[in-house]
């Protein structure tokens, strides 16, 4: 398909009858849509962020600069925006919303209005958590995971902010649908299952993890605020119910969830490391099954976040056996990933180092997950820092790093300019150090047995936590850098060619940014686009 | 994998199929009330809940199209359903052995 | 391997979990070497510098399943020994002496066979010990980091954990479950005593003391000081500390008023904790069950707090 | 791009089908619960089952039944282009939908007159097995009924776009996934059916 951008008018420039801000809160246009998000992800990302510095900053010296309970609250409204509003929704509301559907050679998803829809839903969601911690009452301080009974008798706003979620998760569901629905129907003539990007294959798996997962999110969320409000003691003991049951039902969700977080991380990955390494990606269905392969068992796992909650012993040994077998599809990305590099021909730009510093960071965050799956270990180290290390590792460390790098890998094509290069690789060297001086701390801080959700502490873990502060400082300069540099180029950067990197996928064969329908024709998939 | 783009012309099962499908469907109904009053015994829970899905099966096959669609769906469904009541079987380790 | 024949920390657990946990550590250091290794090693050697020119690589299958099944087998080992070591710690010898433990916000309360009670956790050296675990509020959970234990405290069911201390000495308990404001703050500890100690502790009786001595214990080992000083100090609730006779005000009913701290104020208060609110604190102070006598031998303690 | 123009009818009776398996899931939550704490109490939701009026429970399991047959062949009536035929059976399937509620809304409101209803002194008395058996009968068929009710309104647009001539003979897949909705709704209820009243 021969490009002659020049005349196509670009997605940015108002067509329909609207104009200005409305044309685009109105606007079905998938890469609109995805870009909207992408403004509400990163805000809430900052937000987040910051809120992360404040609990550093308490925990250098307690009681200094905050008491208990606004610690309490913050690593509480900390957990749940980083959770629900920035890293489960992320990567596919975001970049899955402006690629899936070029990457597949359509012009749009299969349910635009639909999609148009889930970006409300999601808006409703957020403001119904911002009022929860903003209304007299208080903000939620039960921690992300609510758990009851605390979660039904204290109170805090906890009864909306739960609802906020319950919102999210409509969203987060009917995106997955649509995704899901868009891969099996709007396919490009050619492309069959096995020539998709693999992109396209871990949302494929990510969708049918939001469908089957959310829904019990749902229900559970439903019971406490039944709990709440009507006095339905599903989970009070003194009324015959299990505590433990809730435990079961919200880990049934947020086990899944976490691969929600990761698996379009992977994919992008998938598509980063191949194009830097000139190398096509090694064993393609390999990566594109394990995918799926994750996603199944990844069902089955939610028990070992119950290791010490009482939970009969013959499950926990049950929950513990399937936590190691996920593993296994795991390794399989990271080995190929690896292989991709072999024999090729590597240009070290931004996006490769976000790239193969999500290999290794991932890799720690991946088996220190494998040190608490196994259950004597897990006895040990269970509401530690050791845990909070493992879960920041494959969070930031793998999602976080992945937005970062489809950030920089698809910025060109997605604003039309290019950033510059040389503060990118500062901002990115400042942010490695950063990160691992502020998270691998919490692994010794853990292992010595220094609880989370912690607002005081004994003396003896008073270097450790030092220590880690003051790698969050030098992160924060990283991600400052990183931030500013790409503002910049928004306003300043020269304009971005329409294949900068050289990459094989149907986006790169389209002018930077896209036109409004993507393509003048359905294109075809000859080769191999992979 | 039978994905054909658009159906070309749709499949319209007679109104006397749905209605022949209603019949066995209340006799099923009569059998459970019968199943639950009269026969007192261990099974009948387990009666009944057979019924149930015997109902079930009518209602996906015939009042939902799920015996003319192609073969996609109906695994979907099926690992579907097994996930469920793998979830509902790893929770009861849990509960029979504390 | 025997943990009786080595010295592994100051419980008998802690050669469990520990050599478990070095097992795992060392194979996962292993694979993230391999896998660092490789990757800097390719970053270099196939730089575009050095290698301007990528070449064809075919699919590998038998490396797909070599790194499919070696992987398998790896984790089913690191599963292993995850699981025996767990099952030791998990089944407690016949004979242990046993401890109920109930938790609350936010403080600990230790019941031994005899009926003796405590907040500290007293045990005797080389004696396996086990907990039974239970709350009377919402899950808590107890941890003593230096014996590597841990289990939740739920409401409405008994958990259990065990374990044989080794030293002599005082370790942190650690409550490792959020629960709400003084989560952090509800920690006791474990006091290991040799054998002849443990046993005059355990047998002595509290001398029938003079009341107030007995509210102070109460005051100990109900709890109430997790919330309130003696020392005149603000905690989560006012101090005790000159409370008899004080003027406080109270919001009762949303509606505020002035009084002055009797005996029926205070027991008023222990009773239905919801009822007067102290002007400047939480509404968070939960119904603790207390006889009459015990309510009484409260107040006589506060009486001698000027 | 005249070939992405076309209605893709497939598509939408994926995503019908693909947002019902997230329902089985919605409702398998509850159902999980449900079974859990029977075999917990199986004597206390025995004897608590004994309080449900069976006959209300199986006649409003046959006004179910009935309105998915009505459902059904409208939509073969539609398919043969006999639009008044259809729209007359969907306006009868809300009928029914109502008469369904109605019956609910009596049998709820015995239960609540007789203080069964989850926190009510009433019903603390009672036994911990009882108090789960009536929290969970309240839940569960509270959503199936708040499901019932969006069915009655999403098949009341269905009338009137059967009449409107929105829906066709070509184009009728809109009603077809309504259909879906509905049919499923009465699945569930099938299951809450001998669950509630006839573990007796
Ligand atoms: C992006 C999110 C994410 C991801 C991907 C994971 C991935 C994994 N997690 Fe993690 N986890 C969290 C987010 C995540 N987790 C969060 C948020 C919590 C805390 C929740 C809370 O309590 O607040 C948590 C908590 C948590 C616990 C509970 C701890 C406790 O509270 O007691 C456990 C226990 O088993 C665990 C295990 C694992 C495992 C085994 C994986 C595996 O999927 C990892 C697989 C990856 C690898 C193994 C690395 C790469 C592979 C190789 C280098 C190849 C070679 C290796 C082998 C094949 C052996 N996680
Ligand atoms: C994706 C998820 C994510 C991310 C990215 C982070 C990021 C960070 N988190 Fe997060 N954290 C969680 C998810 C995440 N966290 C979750 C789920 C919990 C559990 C909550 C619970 O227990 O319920 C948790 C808990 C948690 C704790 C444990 C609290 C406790 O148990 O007591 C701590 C403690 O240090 C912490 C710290 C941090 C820090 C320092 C960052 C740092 O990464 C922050 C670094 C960022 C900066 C330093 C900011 C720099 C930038 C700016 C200030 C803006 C500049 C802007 C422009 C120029 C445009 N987090
Ligand atoms: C969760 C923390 C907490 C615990 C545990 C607690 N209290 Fe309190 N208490 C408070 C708070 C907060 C107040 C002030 C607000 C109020 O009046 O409810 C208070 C108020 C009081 C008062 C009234 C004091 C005054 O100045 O008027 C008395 C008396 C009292 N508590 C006794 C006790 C006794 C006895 C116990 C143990 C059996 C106990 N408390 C346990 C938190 C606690
Ligand atoms: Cu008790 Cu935390
Ligand atoms: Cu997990």
């Amino acid at each position: 398909m021969e490009n002659n951008g020049s005349r196509e008018v670009s997605f940015y420039h108002d067509t329909g009858k609207h104009h200005g801000i409305l044309a685009w809160l109105l606007s079905t246009d998938h890469k609109r849509i995805g870009l909207q998000y992408l403004a509400a992800i990163v805000l809430f990302f900052l937000v987040g962020v910051s809120l992360g510095v404040l609990i550093r900053l308490s925990l250098i010296s307690p009681g200094t600069f905050m008491g208990a309970e606004t610690y309490n609250r913050l690593f509480s409204v900390h957990g749940i925006i980083m959770i629900f509003l920035f890293i489960i929704p992320g990567l596919p509301v975001a970049f899955g919303n402006f690629f899936l559907p070029i990457m597949l050679g359509a012009r749009d998803v299969a349910f635009p209005r639909l999609n148009r829809f889930t970006w409300w839903i999601y808006l409703t969601g957020a403001t119904i958590i911002a009022l929860s911690v903003l209304l007299p009452g208080g903000a939620p301080d039960t921690g992300w995971t609510f758990y009851a009974p605390y979660s039904i008798e204290v109170k805090a706003n906890v009864g909306l902010a739960v609802f906020g979620v319950f919102v999210l998760g409509f969203s987060s569901i009917l995106t997955g649908l649509n995704f899901v629905t868009t891969i099996h129907r709007l396919r490009a003539p050619g492309m069959t299952w096995f020539r998709m990007p693999i992109f396209a294959w871990t949302l494929y798996a990510t969708g049918w993890v939001q469908m089957l997962a959310t829904p019990v999110l749902a229900i559970t969320l439903i019971f406490i605020v039944l709990g709440r409000v009507f006095g339905v003691g599903f989970f009070d003991p003194s009324k015959g119910g299990d505590p433990i049951l809730y435990e079961h039902l919200f880990w049934t969700y947020s086990h899944p969830a976490v691969y929600i977080m990761v698996l379009p991380a992977m994919g992008i990955i998938s598509e980063v490391i191949p194009v830097f390494a000139r190398h096509r990606i090694f064993g393609y269905k390999a990566v594109a099954y394990s995918a799926l392969g994750i996603a199944i068992v990844g069902y089955f796992v939610w028990g070992h976040h119950m290791f010490t909650s009482g939970m009969s012993d013959t499950s926990r040994a049950i929950f513990s056996f399937i936590t190691f077998l996920v593993a296994v599809p795991s390794g399989i990305k990271i080995f190929n990933w690896v292989s991709t590099m072999y024999k090729g021909s590597i240009v070290m730009n931004s996006p490769f180092l976000f790239a193969v510093s999500f290999i290794f960071l991932f890799s720690i965050g991946g088996l220190t997950g494998l040190i608490i799956g196994s259950l004597a270990p897990n006895l040990h180290l269970h509401g530690t820092y050791f845990i909070v290390g493992h879960f920041h590792y494959v969070m930031f460390g793998g999602a976080g790093f992945a937005l970062l790098t489809a950030l920089h890998y698809w910025f060109p094509k997605m604003f039309g300019k290019m950033y510059s290069e040389r503060p990118a690789k500062i901002g990115w060297l400042i942010l490695f150090i950063g990160f691992n001086l502020l998270y691998f701390t919490m692994f010794i801080l853990g292992y010595n047995g220094m609880p989370r959700r912690y607002f005081d502490y004994p003396p003896r873990y008073h270097t450790g936590h030092v220590l880690s502060t003051i790698g969050s400082w030098i992160l924060a300069v990283g991600l400052i850098i990183i931030f500013a540099n790409l503002i910049r180029a928004l306003f300043k950067g020269e304009k971005a060619p329409s294949n900068p990197w050289g990459g094989g996928s149907f986006e790169w064969q389209i002018p930077s940014p896209p036109p409004h329908e993507n393509f003048k024709e359905r294109p075809v998939l000859k080769d191999n686009g992979h | 994998m039978t994905e054909s783009r658009n159906e070309k012309s749709p499949h319209i099962v007679e109104y006397k199929t749905y209605v022949y499908v209603w019949i066995a469907l209340m006799v099923l109904l009569g059998l459970t009330i019968f199943a639950a009053r009269v026969e007192v015994s261990r099974y009948s829970v387990l009666v009944n809940l057979l019924i149930a899905s015997i109902k079930t099966l009518l209602v996906l096959a015939f009042f939902m199209h799920l015996k003319y669609e192609g073969a996609f769906l109906r695994w979907f469904l099926t690992s579907v359903l097994l996930i469920l009541s793998a979830v509902i079987m790893l929770t009861f380790a849990d509960v029979w052995y504390r | 391997m025997n943990p009786e024949k080595m010295y592994l920390g100051p419980a008998n657990i802690v050669g469990k979990v520990e050599s478990s946990f070095f097992i795992i550590l060392g194979i996962c250091v292993v694979l993230l070497a391999i896998v660092t290794v490789t990757m800097v090693v390719f970053l270099f050697k196939y730089n575009s510098r050095r290698n301007p020119q990528p070449s064809e690589v075919g699919d590998n299958v038998p490396l797909e399943i070599a790194w499919t099944i070696i992987p398998t087998i790896l984790v089913m080992i690191m599963f292993y020994y995850g699981w025996v070591d767990f099952k030791f710690i998990r089944n407690p010898p016949p004979g242990t002496m046993p401890v109920i433990v109930k938790a609350r916000q936010w403080s600990w309360h230790f019941t031994y066979e005899n009926g003796k009670e405590a907040n500290v956790l007293r045990v005797p050296v080389k004696k396996p010990v086990q907990l039974f675990l239970t709350s009377e509020d919402v899950i808590h959970s107890l941890f003593i980091p230096a014996f590597r234990v841990k289990e939740d405290c739920v409401p409405g069911m008994m958990t259990h954990l065990w374990f044989a201390a080794r030293d002599l000495g005082k370790f942190d308990i650690f409550c490792t479950e959020y629960c709400g404001l003084e989560h952090s703050h509800m920690r006791s500890k474990v006091i290991v005593m040799k054998e002849s100690d443990f046993n005059s502790w355990y047998e002595s009786k509290e001398a029938a003391a003079a009341p107030e001595d007995r509210g102070k214990e109460l005051l100990q080992s109900k709890g109430c000081l997790g919330c309130h000083t003696t020392d005149g100090s603000k905690k989560i609730g006012p101090t005790f500390k000159g409370l008899y006779g004080r003027t406080v005000t109270v919001t009762t009913n949303g509606k505020e008023r002035t009084l002055t701290a009797d005996e029926k104020y205070i027991e008023e208060s222990i009773e239905h904790p919801k009822q007067d609110i102290v002007k400047g604190f939480p509404p968070v102070m939960p119904g603790i069950p207390l006889s009459d006598d015990e309510i009484n031998d409260i107040i006589a303690y506060i009486k001698t707090l000027k | 791009m005249e070939n992405l123009e076309e209605r893709d009818t497939l598509a939408s009776k994926y995503g019908m089908w693909f947002f019902l398996f997230t329902e089985i899931l919605f409702f398998g939550g509850m159902f999980l619960l449900y079974s859990i704490y029977r075999s917990k109490f199986p004597h206390e939701f025995h004897s608590a089952a004994q309080e449900e009026n069976l006959v209300l429970g199986s006649v409003n399991t046959a006004i179910l039944l009935t309105s998915s047959l009505l459902v059904a062949i409208s939509i073969s009536a539609v398919k043969k282009g006999r639009n008044g035929v259809s729209a007359v059976l969907q306006t009868c399937t809300v009928f029914l939908g109502a008469a369904f509620l109605a019956i609910k809304y009596f049998e709820w409101h015995e239960k609540i007159v007789r203080g069964i209803y989850p926190n009510a002194p009433q019903l603390d008395q009672m036994s911990n097995g009882t108090k789960l058996f009536f929290g969970l009968y309240y839940v569960m068929t509270g959503i199936h009924g708040l499901h019932v009710l969006i069915g009655m309104i999403v098949i009341s647009f269905m009338v009137y776009f059967t009449l409107s001539g929105n829906i066709t003979v070509r184009n009728f897949s809109k009603l077809e996934n309504t259909g879906l909705y509905w049919h499923f709704v009465d699945i569930v209820w099938i299951y809450l059916y001998p669950l509630f009243y006839l573990v007796t």
